[in-house]
């Protein structure tokens, strides 16, 4: 009893870790868009307003049971996802390294595939049962877009699991930490591929097509608001922060401490970020097939590199 | 403890403190004034850094700008629009249409006065009001916001019944067509 | 041009004896035709005489005369030639017959001013009102239609503005202009 | 005891058509009680290893239960008592009942028939009674009998044919009808029959399985068949066809020298099965083809795991098969569910069932997730088990095939949800009530077995364990898996578990706060109040966003839709056609199509024999 209380307050500790850093991330990334634009952008607080203030939101409206549940599902694949991605590696030393090995030994990468895509198909339900035109076209959207990032991030990591023949995050971990290398350069082409997916994973312009503000009114969230909205924004930010552990964990050796995790995250979000700033949108065909293109070849190239060096 | 009347203060303030600093804007721009607000979100005027950013739909905006004359046409789906969004909400008349119908005041098909059918919050004065004007008429509007005083949503429900019977003056069959206020 | 034209208005006046035409410069022609022979002096000239579009329906109400004009706006794409035909429909009995089975746009146009100036196209199908919604007065375009009492009836003014008022009269008299009989009938 | 059930089996069909005739609901009886009192006659009084000899016409006919076909028999039983009360609801005031029950009742009977053969004769008897009572299913609403039928029978016959030439070969070559015998002597045959053999039989086991270049048949006749059989259809019918090419697999492929090559083309053939037929369900608009082909799609992955034969892959592929018969059993009796409410599953005409028919929802959601493969579903389980079994066999392109099959089949997953039960509710469909309580419950428990084991998936891995150990592979149980835990032989671990008590906790707790949090100040409006522009939909607008559904997806992957196969087939149709009508200037007879299709194909199998290996 005491093991499974301590389990769920470190469970706990571990998603307002990543609350807190995936809200900063969301407001500097508009700190540094406004910056890019030539302006001053909102405050780095700015997400935490944001999200207090739907939050305390007096009313609301919903669609049925299904709206409703749409938004717990999403949090289910985020919590879940960040519970089984290790935040920490398990070298690191620090003290509070401890309290953020969750279920990292009860699931591998395969398992964190499916679980990825366990929240959108919620929120697709969610999404659907408003009856807004517009989030079902999202939805469409949206999936369609995962089938095509799907493909490069795939072979990325088929990549890497032949290569060290096995499949779990924990153990890419322990091999960097023992050889020494990262895996972004012990096999580049898995990594190039792995961003390029990225691009679209983190839905991003040219990638923007789910929410696509001016075609589809933010797409599957449009019906929902206060805090519906709140509990989305949170899903998002930790799933944002989570599959940043990922890339971390899986290319960049992990970190040994919080401000190491923090660096890294954040240098890798800036790709996407970045590059989307100064993008415009794809049509959805468009974006599929980008993905089908060069990331797809460099995910061959990847494979092939692994199953020969 | 939160049932203390000190401590839903303090919580209130904190509220609205957020609520000021986190205003998402649905703009209604069907009038000339939508043209001022390209130049008051973008770089020039940045009024992201005061907390102000664009909503998609009226389920997840604060305040609603509308921007110039309402026709009969167009003054029932501002109304349809607004009861759509979430309390706290608040509306923002832009130029002198809002006001006293402006240049339009004796047309058959435009409103004069907009606050007989929503409650308005602040008023924008011009025609049509300067990115700076729409600048000041929002700091005024956080500011009545921080002061507590922008309860436009408690007024409309407190007057719903004066409030449809003006909405209905001039469009009788749609009222009763609509369905209930939705929050 | 000139050419083109004279032979547009032969051909014209030997099917359509009564049709009156006047000649502008440029490429622009009118013509006015009673409104019984309207679909058939448009067919005529969609079918026969290359004016394959129609531009517009124009309309003024002539109140002093009694009457409303429809002016059927349409376009030679090969001769280059523009053509004005002109109608007068009685205004106490405002009804012609609808010509959107020879242009499908011309829907759009009489839907407009069946609500605008309130002229009825027989055989016009339009299933709902287009742009005045819940409309109870007489068609708002009609000159005898006073919008200003109608806002008063309908909207308010707010307190202090005194300019909400007719400044025509002033206008005039600051420009020295006389205002014609018809217009002090009909303004306040 | 065996031979007692058949004839029950087969007893009751008669007595069910005749009492039919009587009155519907003796009929109604009359079959539950064919179905349940065998069905709890094999429950019980079988035993595993059971022999009867059957002395009949000069031959003797052998049955058996083997581990491996006490499996599958499981799954036919099971799925055909679930089946079997839900079709008396689902039938009620339909034409042809006694027909439907007959064939019915003949399917089960002949299933069962096939996995205790233990000789070729009547393996071969009761596969063609199979077909046949399938095939009267097919045509049993007598719509589209041409097409469909046809194409169904064609195909049926192929398999039949070379299936036949297969047992005629064996028997004169080895002397004997027994399964084991022709098994264990496989090594007696000369090369070229040893290579032409196991290729007759997947072709006469892919035709049923719907193996790719042999699938037309399939999407058509399972959504043209009453959807109360369909999901035996789809569920434990097609799964003959695996059954038979686990046993052709494993005793005749893996002494050839060539197996390994037979192996990996299988292997692909089945990826491509996968993909492929994702992609065309993705483009359905029909609940019953999109199933139809997602079935197609399914037997790809377990077609994958059967032919690449490691452990895992065999213990995935066997999982699959039970829960794809759960998941697509249930997923089948929601879309008759929904036909039988509504009258049509088209989902262009159908909106927003979900606060109508909820517990035909919730079934449908679970067995969707679990056909998605998303934890902590059943569904998962064996894609885990496929995709490391892959990976570890090297098999990386493959692997990568099947991702992305699986992925895509998140579209049509959810656009079978969002078909039916999502979108705007509309006033055409405010009579639509939930289906009758015998109809809801058997999906309600297929999808709850979905459930359970997703997590404890034990349950069903020691049948499978056995079956596999009968089939000569090592004891899997604490090697490959444990209690609700998986293993693979590189050290990867999944524990279902705690997996899913983190779920559940974190649904839960989010799911309540919004419930309370969310619930105080909120209110339910109905779906026509949507946000678009201010604007308010009329009484007659419907806003849902179906019609050209995954168009975007569908531009992307246009090439690909090009290209159909039905095409190829329908030119050589045609082409043979026309050489038919040429015959038939020369031997005045009536051409019935399928029989000179089928003819024709036994004499090009004798050509290409005589040629090469003659």
């Amino acid at each position: 009893m005491e093991y499974i209380l301590i389990k769920v307050l470190e469970a706990m500790a571990t998603f307002v870790l990543a609350f807190i850093v995936g809200m900063t991330y969301g407001g500097v990334v508009r700190k540094i868009t406004g910056r890019v634009h030539n302006r001053l952008g909102p405050p780095w607080y700015q997400n935490f307003i944001d999200a207090f203030k739907l939050f305390s939101k007096t009313r609301g409206i919903h669609h049925g049971a299904m709206h409703f549940l749409g938004a717990a599902f999403l949090m289910v694949t985020s919590v879940v996802s960040l519970m089984i991605i290790p935040i920490l590696a398990p070298g690191g030393h620090a003290w509070y390294n401890s309290w953020f090995t969750n279920l990292n030994f009860n699931g591998d990468l395969i398992f964190l595939i499916y679980i990825m895509t366990f929240g959108p198909l919620g929120m697709a339900m969610g999404a659907g049962q408003t009856g807004n035109p517009n989030s079902s076209i999202g939805v469409t959207r949206g999936l369609s877009q995962m089938v095509g990032f799907e493909i490069p991030w795939v072979m990325a990591l088929v990549a890497l699991m032949i290569t060290y023949k096995t499949t779990s995050i924990v153990d890419f971990m322990n091999i960097q930490r023992e050889t020494g290398t990262w895996l972004m350069f012990a096999n580049p082409f898995a990594f190039i591929a792995a961003v390029l997916a990225m691009l679209g994973m983190f839905r991003y312009s040219p990638f923007d097509i789910v929410g696509a503000p001016t075609e589809l009114a933010s797409g599957p969230v449009s019906e929902n608001g206060g805090k519906f909205l709140f509990t989305m924004m949170s899903s998002g930010s930790v799933f944002t922060f989570a599959k940043l552990v990922l890339y971390v964990d899986l290319f960049m050796g992990g970190a040994n401490n919080l401000i190491m995790l923090v660096v890294k995250t954040f240098l890798l979000y800036m790709i996407p970020v970045l590059y989307g700033i100064v993008s415009p949108r794809y049509r959805t065909e468009q974006a599929v097939r980008w993905f089908w293109g060069w990331p797809t070849f460099i995910g061959l190239l990847a494979i092939l590199y692994a199953v020969m060096f | 403890m939160y049932n203390d009347k000190n401590s839903k203060k303090i919580v209130e303030t904190i509220q609205n403190w957020a609520r000021s600093h986190s205003i998402w804007v649905l703009a209604y721009g069907t009038g000339c004034g939508a043209i001022e607000i390209s130049p008051t979100m973008t770089s020039r005027y940045d009024a992201e850094r005061l907390g102000f950013r664009g909503a998609a739909t009226p389920r997840q905006a604060d305040v609603m700008l509308i921007t110039g004359y309402l026709t009969v046409k167009t003054v029932k789906r501002v109304v349809r629009v607004y009861e759509q969004m979430q309390s706290p909400k608040y509306v923002v008349g832009f130029g002198s249409c809002t006001i006293n119908g402006g240049m339009y005041y004796d047309s058959y098909n435009t409103i004069n006065l907009l606050d007989r059918y929503l409650p308005v919050d602040v008023y924008i004065n011009g025609c049509m009001p300067r990115p700076e004007a729409v600048l000041a008429g929002l700091s005024k509007l956080q500011q009545i916001i921080r002061e507590g005083n922008a309860n436009g949503a408690e007024k409309y429900l407190e007057n719903l019944a004066w409030y449809k019977e003006n909405q209905r003056k001039i469009a009788p069959n749609w009222i009763a067509k609509a369905p209930d206020l939705n929050w | 041009m000139k050419e083109i034209k004279d032979k547009m208005i032969a051909q014209i006046k030997a099917v359509f004896p009564e049709a009156v035409n006047k000649d502008y410069d440029g490429n622009r022609l009118d013509l006015t035709v009673n409104k019984e022979a309207v679909p058939s002096v448009l067919l005529y000239l969609k079918d026969s005489m290359g004016f394959r579009h129609l531009s517009h329906i124009a309309y003024v109400d002539w109140i002093e005369q009694g009457e409303f004009e429809l002016v059927y706006i349409l376009w030679s794409p090969l001769d280059k030639v523009k053509l004005y035909v002109h109608t007068r429909i009685n205004r106490e009995n405002p009804v012609i017959e609808n010509i959107d089975m020879i242009w499908r746009q011309a829907n759009t146009y009489e839907r407009e001013i069946r609500e605008m100036l309130g002229i009825e196209f027989t055989g016009l199908v339009a299933p709902d009102e287009f742009i005045l919604e819940d409309w109870d007065d007489i068609p708002p375009f009609r000159k005898d239609f006073d919008t200003l009492e109608y806002v008063n009836r309908t909207f308010w003014h707010r307190p202090g503005r005194e300019d909400a008022q007719d400044v025509r009269s002033t206008i005039s008299e600051r420009s020295g202009e006389e205002i014609p009989d018809f217009a002090k009938k009909y303004s306040r | 005891m065996l031979t007692l059930i058949l004839l029950l089996f087969l007893g009751g069909a008669i007595v069910t058509w005749l009492g039919n005739k009587l009155s519907p609901v003796v009929g109604d009886l009359l079959f539950l009680a064919t179905i349940i009192i065998p069905a709890g006659m094999f429950f019980t009084g079988v035993t595993v290893g059971e022999v009867t000899h059957l002395h009949a016409l000069g031959l003797t006919l052998t049955w058996g239960l083997t581990p491996l076909s006490y499996l599958f028999s499981m799954i036919v039983v099971g799925l055909g008592i679930l089946l079997a009360i839900y079709a008396v609801p689902f039938m009620k005031g339909k034409q042809k009942t006694g027909a439907f029950y007959f064939n019915f009742t003949l399917s089960v009977m002949s299933m069962l028939g096939i996995l205790v053969s233990k000789d070729w004769v009547s393996f071969f008897i009761f596969w063609e009674i199979m077909t046949w009572s399938s095939y009267l299913m097919v045509v049993l609403n007598g719509k589209d009998v041409q097409r469909v039928g046809i194409k169904y029978f064609v195909f049926s016959a192929i398999g039949a044919y070379a299936m036949l030439m297969a047992m005629v070969i064996m028997n004169s070559q080895l002397g004997s009808f027994l399964l084991a015998d022709t098994f264990n002597n496989f090594q007696h045959l000369t090369t070229g029959n040893q290579i032409l053999i196991p290729i007759l039989l997947l072709v006469a086991f892919g035709v049923k399985s719907a193996m790719m270049p042999l699938h037309v048949w399939a999407p058509d006749a399972y959504s043209n068949a009453p959807m109360a059989y369909t999901g035996l259809f789809s569920g434990a019918l097609s799964k003959m066809g695996i059954y038979g090419m686990v046993l052709v697999m494993v005793t005749m492929i893996n002494q050839l020298p060539e197996g390994t090559l037979i192996r990996d083309i299988i292997a692909w053939i089945g990826g491509f099965t996968a993909a492929a037929a994702t992609l065309w369900a993705i483009t359905q608009d029909d609940g019953k083809k999109l199933l139809a082909w997602s079935s197609v799609g399914q037997m790809g992955y377990i077609i994958v795991g059967v032919a690449i034969g490691t452990p895992l892959a065999m213990l995935a592929a066997m999982f699959l098969v039970v829960v794809h018969a759960m998941f697509k059993g249930s997923l089948f009796m929601v879309v008759g569910a929904i036909e039988k409410q509504t009258g049509t599953t088209n989902f262009t005409e159908i909106n927003g069932l979900i606060r109508k028919m909820p517990w035909t929802f919730i079934s449908a959601l679970i067995s969707v997730i679990a056909l998605a493969g998303i934890p902590p579903l059943a569904g998962f389980v064996s894609k885990w088990m496929l995709y490391e079994a892959l990976i570890q066999n090297n098999n990386y392109i493959l692997v990568i095939l099947l991702f992305f099959a699986s992925t895509a089949g998140f579209l049509y997953c959810y656009k079978f949800l969002h078909g039916y039960f999502l979108g705007q509710e509309e006033p055409e469909w405010a009579h639509v009530k939930e289906a009758p309580v015998a109809m809801v419950i058997p999906m309600v428990l297929l999808a709850l077995g979905n459930f359970v084991l997703g997590t404890f998936p034990q349950l069903i891995f020691k049948p499978i364990d056995a079956a596999m150990q009968f089939a000569g592979y090592d004891a899997t149980g604490g090697r490959l898996w444990g209690e609700s835990v998986l293993f693979t032989e590189w050290g990867d671990v999944v524990t279902l578990q705690p997996i899913l008590y983190a779920v559940l906790a974190v649904f839960v707790f989010f799911a309540l706060f919004l419930w309370f949090k969310g619930t105080k100040g909120t209110r339910y409006v109905s779906t026509k109040d949507i946000s678009t522009s201010g604007e308010l939909p009329k009484e007659w607008e419907n806003l849902t966003f179906k019609v050209n559904f995954m168009q975007p997806f569908e531009r992307a992957i246009e090439p690909f839709l090009k290209r159909q196969i039905d095409k190829y087939y329908t030119a050589f149709g045609n082409g043979m056609e026309a050489l038919f009508e040429f015959t038939r200037r020369i031997h005045t007879g009536n051409g019935q199509t399928y029989a000179i299709y089928a003819i024709l194909f036994l004499a090009l199998l004798l050509l290409f024999r005589v040629n090469l290996f003659g």
